[in-house]
């Protein structure tokens, strides 16, 4: 899916234009030092770490490791306390959350957060906002249906009565609406039948081999692993364990503290 | 017959206004959950602003049509400011607030609207000038005047052109993705400010063309006149089902049909027990037995709660 | 574990419908008591919604309940509790704004007795009940391991703490039959090894679970018995080893990677 | 800690007792109405009514006890809300008035007038017409206008004879005063022989009557009558007529307004209204009072007159005891004969107006003209028994 | 919620607060009506009446979420059974001690009544069907004079006997051992003790089983009932015990004023106590005494000086000094929001639960 640098927007929606051509020499994704705070509760703890293009990197940890708290404050829904987040190059610490997407970044966000209100397709039209070219638009909502068949079985469906795994494809679906360059996933496998799990990491799979970056948060720490080309081990919001995903996962210390063995 | 009928076309007068006036209510609780106090207040401020310029125009020569729209066109950008600055001031910083505090900011704005209201127009009862042609008509033995009929037309044209706004324009998908979940909606590229300041705008409009309409037809303009109309209104959103514009403009018609009917009726239904002053525990009775069977309104969705 | 007792659950022909959407079609089964019974099937078999027939959120469109021999009341969610079933809920349902320990301790409150009366003049039958719930409460921190954060608010808890406390609440209702929906969703493999040994120490002081889980590792070996569900309809029921290996199961559930 | 914190009555402090040593004593007038709110366009009459006689008191100079004397207005607000009626009672009372001129709706005036009784502070309402008002038993609470029974039984009468109405239908406002005058008009048109159709209710906050008039309309009557204000009665004749009624509408003092002609428009022309005392014009020094209050303050409203009376009635009694002390002066305000603005003013026992006068208007090119005034001796010498009946 | 546990620690220090309080509430009406005046003690009598209200309120709103913005109706069923019980409208006397429960047994019966058909209801919906019950009962109250008068209607009841024990009548000085508490400060008495005994009962009724079980339904009704909680009937219990209190100050309101009249219970009443709940702090006994003392009192603060400060500033009262009032009360309502979101003194759980969402 190469992403179109014609992302035209609505009045309504953000002006901020993506930079054009522009050589990174740095990564897609730089975080620097990032700090994510609730009230006087630090749950990151001055992170870095990087994801160059194309690359699926995943990020594991247990639970309130601060996964979650990482992917919101890159997507801009938390406010950092410091550090910096750096995304083709440019800081984007300082964007309000809706012109990320116009950056070309798009989050699936933990517990899917579907418009329940809306049919599937109107959710996945709203993926597609900042774009307006209409056809195209028709054509991406076709390819969503066929990575995902159940949604078109029930395309006027409202989101919100559909099954945790259905609501799960409609997130994927969704984001991947915006065509962004960049992708952040979190958790998209918790609540899904066996079968369903490996359909999305097939999609997620098709997706990134077709050149998407993808950071991945993941409790199936084996399974995102096994996707993935590089991985982060976060505790206590800290990364204690980075290196090639084959390596971690072969990894004693990751496979006792994560994979249950 | 034609007193019946008579009172079904008081019924569908009255509840045309009051439908105008919840299709504002409808449209912000639509997008924000919030019961906007004061948008009765605002109102008012419609009717005021517009008659104070229709009655400096009143005696310029032109004709009633003209004057009433200069009227309508110097209300609607003062009460879409009042309600752009409403929202800034006293809503937005209280979106992550517990649910009441935007209520109480809301009776706040209503109360300082009002005396506003009072120092700037007075104390006393404003009297519309008779511009606009009060012919009447005749349909089956009943009567309507011409701005009764406009006032029916209005509130049904404004009805559908809210609901292809919102159903059918990416803004209305925007607003509605907006009242789902708003950080999922900026995660869509949404800028959830501009929506809600755009929502209120417009509901604020409609509010303008609410206050010329039903100050017209009644004549009369007073700085308090937004809280009675304003809570009747909300009772009507609320029983078509609030948030719904549909249901808004259902609501207000069916509730001016019971006052109107119950007014008219209520004697002989209750063999003379009951009169015309429980009128209004007649709206009530009714309003609360549709909600006992329909707990979200006539035509409200059922919110899809999933256990 | 052969828990083979007496019928403690029995559902007949349990049929509900959404509209034009059949979420559950004629399902019957039989849960023993002391059983670790297994509730699995793809996204939208209608798990769920079953859960929410037994224990009264939904009324059902057909069919019928029998609870220790007798008839299980529709929607009365609250007397379903008062006769001893208890559950958790897929997306977790805390009292948010309460702690930890206030969660549980509304959990006893099926269990126990006091009124406006004894709660205004505090009598030593209150005090005595209320000392009682809070020793329930504090135990139960204990027994689901998040005893060090009693006074956190749940809605602060992380996730797989709060799928805990909401096990703990469950467990304050003295239930006979525990009802877990997908309680190991969002924890790690570790995580669901903790909890695999939680679940059993459950059913080893004697409640029964009826489990709803995705995650196949911990059905099949933890389960004594497994129903699968698929579109509404139970397409099989058996031990988790017979279950893994038959065909409709793999096609409509399991795909390719057998765990 | 504290010693004995009884109550004083408030009565020595206006006037501390000095007779020769200060030149000039101050005389607190409490004034009380609502001042925001829907009725607030009244109470400001009201308070206007009471400035005027107060700025007019001082410009005179009067001396009363071997002091000049400046007269003071305290006005407050009191949102036709009886707790707050009580609130500001207390605190006129407090404020250690001399007298209260007020309230103006008898729902405040009834529990603040046990407050001035209990504390000796002389009382008078120059609009509250609730007839229980004086009948309570204070020797502190006056009025200067007709009661609602007065002035419902005129109306009757008036409709029955004047009119020769033998239908009425009847609406009231459910407030104290619209009703209770609704109840005393439907008393007297029974009385008189005439039959009442139809009874029906709004309130006074309404603008929409069309259901209660469609009503009216199927029952024919040849009189709507209207116990309420203004503000509802013109939007009601506006309506009754564009519904095609041919009642004439009839409607007390809270009708009784120019303001009600504004808000009708046309359809005003020919209706009738009551109010109590005699018109301004045949009064003595009425023209000039009229003339005064709408150079200063606009257009009268409604009951400033009457209030302007009640302040004069008060200072009159304060000349005639040769004291500002409420203990002193309060026993000759019962014996007052004091030739008003509005009527003559004599009280009864009870403090209410003796043989109030009752006047009747008919509006004629979009303005209220006199018809003619029932009962009270003072209608005789004041004004001219006019011949221009209906 | 009270820090219970620091005060078991510092039981000394507790009980050196209580008893500082305890002489402060006792003596405040001597202090207040030797600064202020007697006006001001008036006003002090209303702020007990209201702060039993929004005490009442407290329970529906601020515990159960239960969004009530009909409660004044309550206070008006106590109000008028007093005035029916002891006036001469019906030549009934009753002692108070007889009228006062009945007044709280009848509210909470009206409680109920209410309750019932609103239990499915949520938010908002609750919240125009409580207002609705509001109206009608008002409009019962301002109607019932015909046919048969029971509630004299708009003309209202009045004569209504004061509050007396015995012989001792609240509404004249009394002579305690040659010493004469006025009648202001009697009736402070009197509503300071019945209010505490209020703030008394929501205390232990917050603290217990069923207090908890009003929080769990306002946080998750679903999961409440999962957890086997009767939420009709706690629900019921909510609105029953909320409409008692209002009973009860409905009935001093009567005795106190001597009169009663519908225009007393209008809709405006139920919205200021909401705001005195809301503004003070939901759920936070404290916080809503704090509410209800304030929203009464800062009006009659702006009554005070509104004109006398502009006379002072300008020299002159630029602005009418009555729209200027409550101009300023509408402001400060909107600024003291913004400001405490929460409240003014919130609840620790409430002001945890703005923290986390607002990070
Ligand atoms: N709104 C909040 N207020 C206070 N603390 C919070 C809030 N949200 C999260 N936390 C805390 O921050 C820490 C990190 O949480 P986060 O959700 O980022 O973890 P996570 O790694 O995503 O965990 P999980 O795997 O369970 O989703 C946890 O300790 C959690 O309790
Ligand atoms: N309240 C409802 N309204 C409409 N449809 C519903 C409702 N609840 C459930 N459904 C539908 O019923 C079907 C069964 O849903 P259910 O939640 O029981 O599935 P599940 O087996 O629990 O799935 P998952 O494993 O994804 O949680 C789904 O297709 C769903 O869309
Ligand atoms: C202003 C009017 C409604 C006052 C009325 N005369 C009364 O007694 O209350
Ligand atoms: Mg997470
Ligand atoms: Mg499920």
């Amino acid at each position: 899916m190469a992403p179109k640098s014609a992302r035209t927007c609505r009045p309504w929606c953000s002006t901020i234009r993506a930079s054009s051509k522009h050589i990174w020499e740095a990564p897609l994704l730089e975080v620097t030092g990032l700090r994510v705070a609730y009230g006087g509760i630090q749950a990151v703890r001055g992170i870095n770490f990087h994801v160059a293009e194309g690359e699926m990197v995943a990020l594991i940890g247990a639970n309130g490791a601060g996964k979650t708290s990482t992917l919101k404050a890159l997507a801009r829904l938390l406010d950092a306390a410091g550090g910096s987040v750096r995304f083709r190059g440019k800081e984007i610490t300082n964007l309000v959350p809706h012109e990320l997407v116009t950056q070309g970044i798009a989050l699936v966000p933990e517990g899917r957060g579907v418009f329940p209100r809306m049919t599937i397709v109107e959710n996945l039209q709203m993926g597609a906002y900042c774009r307006s070219d209409q056809a195209e638009i028709e054509a991406d909502i076709e390819r969503m249906f066929s990575y995902f068949p159940r949604l078109k079985e029930r395309a006027r469906q409202l989101a919100g009565t559909m099954s945790g795994g259905e609501q799960q494809m409609l997130a994927i679906g969704r984001a991947l609406m915006s065509r962004p360059k960049m992708l952040l996933l979190d958790e998209p496998s918790m609540g899904l039948a066996p079968i369903m799990v490996q359909k999305i990491f097939e999609v997620i799979r098709i997706v990134a081999s077709e050149g998407m970056t993808t950071l991945l948060v993941e409790q199936n720490a084996k399974l995102a692993l096994e996707t993935s080309q590089r991985g982060y081990v976060m505790e206590s919001g800290e990364i204690t364990l980075s290196g090639e995903a084959s390596a971690l996962l072969a990894d004693p210390k990751v496979r006792a503290a994560y994979l249950g063995e | 017959m034609d007193i019946f009928i008579q009172q079904v076309i008081n019924g569908l007068v009255l509840g045309s206004i009051y439908a105008l006036v919840a299709l504002g209510y409808t449209m912000v609780y639509g997008i924000m959950g919030l019961i906007n106090f004061a948008h009765g207040e605002v109102v008012m401020i419609g009717a005021m602003v517009a008659l104070t310029v229709i009655s400096m125009l009143s005696d310029s020569g032109l004709p009633g049509i003209v004057i009433a729209l200069i009227g309508l066109g110097a209300a609607l950008p003062v009460c879409m400011g009042t309600g752009f600055a409403i929202e800034r001031i006293a809503y937005r910083p209280l979106r992550r607030a517990p649910k009441l505090a935007p209520l109480i900011t809301a009776i706040g704005v209503s109360i300082v609207l009002q005396n506003l209201a009072m120092l700037i127009w007075g104390r006393n009862y404003h009297a519309f000038p008779p511009i606009l042609p009060t012919s009447e008509h005749e349909i089956f033995g009943a009567t309507i005047t011409g701005l009764q009929i406009a006032i029916i037309v209005i509130a049904a044209l404004m009805m559908a052109g809210l609901i292809l706004l919102v159903q059918r324009t990416k803004l209305g998908r925007a607003m509605r993705a907006t009242a789902e979940n708003p950080p999922i909606a900026q995660l869509m590229g949404v800028d959830i400010n501009r929506v809600i300041s755009l929502t209120f705008v417009i509901g604020s409009a409609l509010a303008a063309v609410a206050g010329l309409m039903v100050s017209a037809n009644y004549s009369i303009a007073h700085y308090y006149m937004g809280f009675i109309l304003g809570l009747k209104a909300f009772t009507a959103a609320v029983l078509g089902g609030i948030g719904n514009i549909a249901g808004a403009m259902l609501g207000g018609i069916l509730l001016g049909l019971i006052e109107s009917l119950g007014a008219g009726y209520i004697g002989d239904l209750t063999g003379g027990f009951l009169g015309s002053h429980y009128q209004d525990v007649f709206a009530f009775f009714v309003l609360i037995c549709v909600l006992v069977f329909r707990p979200s309104g006539l035509v409200g969705e059922k919110v899809a709660e999933r256990a | 574990m052969s828990g083979v007792g007496e019928i403690l659950l029995e559902a007949k022909n349990i049929g509900k419908h959404f509209g034009g959407v059949r979420a559950l079609r004629d399902v019957s089964l039989t849960i023993r008591r002391g059983e670790i019974y297994g509730l699995i099937g793809p996204n939208g078999a209608g798990k769920t919604t079953f859960f929410n027939c037994l224990t009264g959120l939904y009324t059902p469109n057909g069919g019928e309940l029998m609870f220790d021999g007798k008839k299980l009341q529709a929607s009365a969610p609250h007397k379903a509790a008062q006769r001893g079933i208890a559950r958790t809920f897929q997306n977790i349902r805390l009292f948010g704004n309460m702690t930890a320990m206030e969660n549980i301790m509304v959990g006893r409150h099926v269990r126990t007795r006091t009124g406006v009366i004894g709660a205004v003049l505090r009598d030593a039958r209150t005090r005595a009940e209320e000392a009682a719930i809070r020793r329930r409460a504090e135990e139960l921190l204990h027994y689901v391991d998040i005893a060090d954060r009693a006074d956190d608010l749940a809605r602060n808890l992380s996730y797989g703490d709060q799928r805990r406390l909401e096990i703990a609440r469950a467990l304050a209702t003295d239930p006979q039959l525990l009802a877990l929906d997908e309680p190991a969703a969002g924890m790690n493999g570790t995580e669901t090894e903790e909890l695999r040994v939680l679940i059993e120490g459950i059913r080893n002081d004697g409640v029964t679970v009826l489990l709803i889980e995705h995650d196949v590792k911990l059905v099949m070996g933890l389960c004594d018995r497994v129903a699968v569900l698929d579109y509404g309809a139970k397409i099989c029921e058996d031990v988790p080893a017979v279950v893994q290996h038959d065909p409709r199961v793999i096609e409509a559930y399991l795909g390719g990677a057998v765990a | 800690a504290c010693g004995d914190k009884k109550e004083e009555p408030a009565a020595q402090a206006a006037a501390p007792a000095t007779p020769a040593a200060q030149p000039e004593v101050t005389v607190k007038l409490g004034h009380i109405a609502p001042l925001t709110g829907p009725q607030a366009h009244l109470g400001k009459d009201n308070e206007n009514g009471a400035r005027l006689a107060v700025d007019e008191l001082n410009a005179k100079g009067l001396e009363i006890g071997g002091a000049k004397v400046k007269f003071e207005l305290l006005a407050e607000d009191d949102q036709a809300d009886p707790k707050q009626g009580t609130i500001v009672a207390q605190k006129l009372v407090d404020a250690k008035v001399n007298g209260v001129i007020g309230h103006l709706n008898s729902g405040t005036t009834l529990p603040a007038s046990k407050i001035y009784a209990d504390a000796g502070i002389p009382q008078i309402s120059g609009s509250a017409t609730n007839p229980k008002y004086t009948q309570q038993g204070f020797a502190t609470a006056f009025r200067v206008m007709a009661n609602d029974v007065q002035q419902g039984h005129a109306l009757g009468e008036f409709a029955a004879q004047a009119i020769k109405a033998k239908t009425v239908a009847i609406i009231d406002d459910r407030t104290a005063y619209g009703q209770g005058l609704a109840d005393e008009f439907e008393k007297a048109v029974l009385a008189n022989g005439g039959k009442v159709l139809a009874r029906e209710f709004t309130n006074d906050k309404a603008t929409d009557f069309a259901a209660i008039l469609t009503k009216i309309k199927s029952k024919k009557p040849e009189v709507v009558f209207y116990g309420g204000m203004d503000s509802q009665g013109g939007p009601m004749v506006k309506q009754l007529k564009s519904l095609g009624l041919k009642s004439v509408f009839l409607t007390g003092d809270g009708g009784c307004t120019p303001e009600l002609i504004k808000l009708a428009g046309a359809a005003a022309e020919g209706q009738y209204c009551s109010l109590p005392g005699v018109p301004l014009e045949k009064m003595a020094g009425g023209k000039e009072f009229g003339d005064k209050f709408t150079a200063k303050y606009g257009q009268i409203q409604l009951y400033a007159p009457y209030v302007y009376d009640s302040v004069m009635v008060m200072a009159d009694a304060m000349k005639r005891a040769n004291s500002v002390e409420p203990a002193k002066y309060l026993p000759e305000i019962g014996k007052t004969e004091y030739q008003g603005v509005t009527s003559k003013i004599v009280f009864d026992g009870n403090g209410d107006l003796k043989n109030g006068a009752i006047s009747l208007y008919q509006v004629k090119d979009g303005k209220w003209e006199y018809l003619q005034t029932i009962g009270g001796d003072t209608a005789a010498d004041a004004a001219a028994p006019a011949g221009d009946k209906k | 919620m009270i820090d219970f546990a620091a005060l078991k620690r510092d039981r000394r220090a507790a009980l050196a607060a209580t008893a500082g309080l305890g002489v402060l509430l006792a003596l405040a009406p001597f202090l207040i009506g030797a600064a202020a005046g007697a006006t001001w003690l008036r006003i002090l009598d209303f702020a007990l009446l209201y702060i039993m209200l929004a005490l009442g309120l407290n329970i529906v709103v601020g515990f159960a979420g239960l969004l009530d913005m009909g409660y004044i109706a309550f206070y008006g069923v106590g109000a008028y059974l007093y005035a029916l019980l002891a006036s001469p409208h019906f030549g009934l006397h009753w002692p108070v001690w007889a009228i006062l429960p009945t007044g709280a047994l009848v509210a909470g019966l009206f409680g109920v009544l209410l309750g019932a058909p609103t239990l499915r209801l949520r938010g908002d919906y609750l919240a125009i069907v409580t207002l609705g019950f509001g109206e009608i009962i008002r409009i019962f109250l301002n109607n019932l004079n015909a046919p048969i008068n029971i509630t004299n209607g708009p003309q209202g009841i009045s004569g209504i006997d004061p509050i007396h024990f015995g012989s001792v009548s609240l509404a004249k000085p009394i002579d305690i051992f040659g010493f004469s508490l006025p009648s202001l400060h009697a009736y402070y008495y009197l509503f300071l003790l019945l209010a505490l005994g209020i703030v008394f009962v929501t205390i232990r009724l917050e603290n217990s089983r069923i207090g908890r079980a009003w929080v769990a339904i306002r946080e998750d009704e679903i999961a409440a009932k999962a957890c086997g909680i009767n939420t009709r009937n706690i629900k019921l219990l909510a609105f029953a015990m909320g409409a008692s209190f209002g009973g009860v100050a409905g009935g001093l309101f009567a005795g106190f004023q001597a009169f009663v009249s519908p225009e007393s219970f209008s809709l405006m009443e139920s919205v200021m106590v909401l705001c005195m709940v809301v503004l003070g702090g939901m759920g936070n006994i404290f916080g809503v005494i704090l509410g209800g003392a304030l929203l009464t009192i800062l009006p009659e603060v702006f009554r005070h000086s509104a004109g006398p400060v502009q006379q002072a500033i300008f020299g002159k009262v630029l602005l009418d000094p009555e729209a200027l009032r409550m101009l300023l009360f509408g402001l400060a309502l909107i600024v003291v929001m913004l400001y405490r979101p929460a409240g003014l003194w919130p609840s620790t759980r409430r002001r945890q639960e703005f923290k986390g969402s607002a990070a």
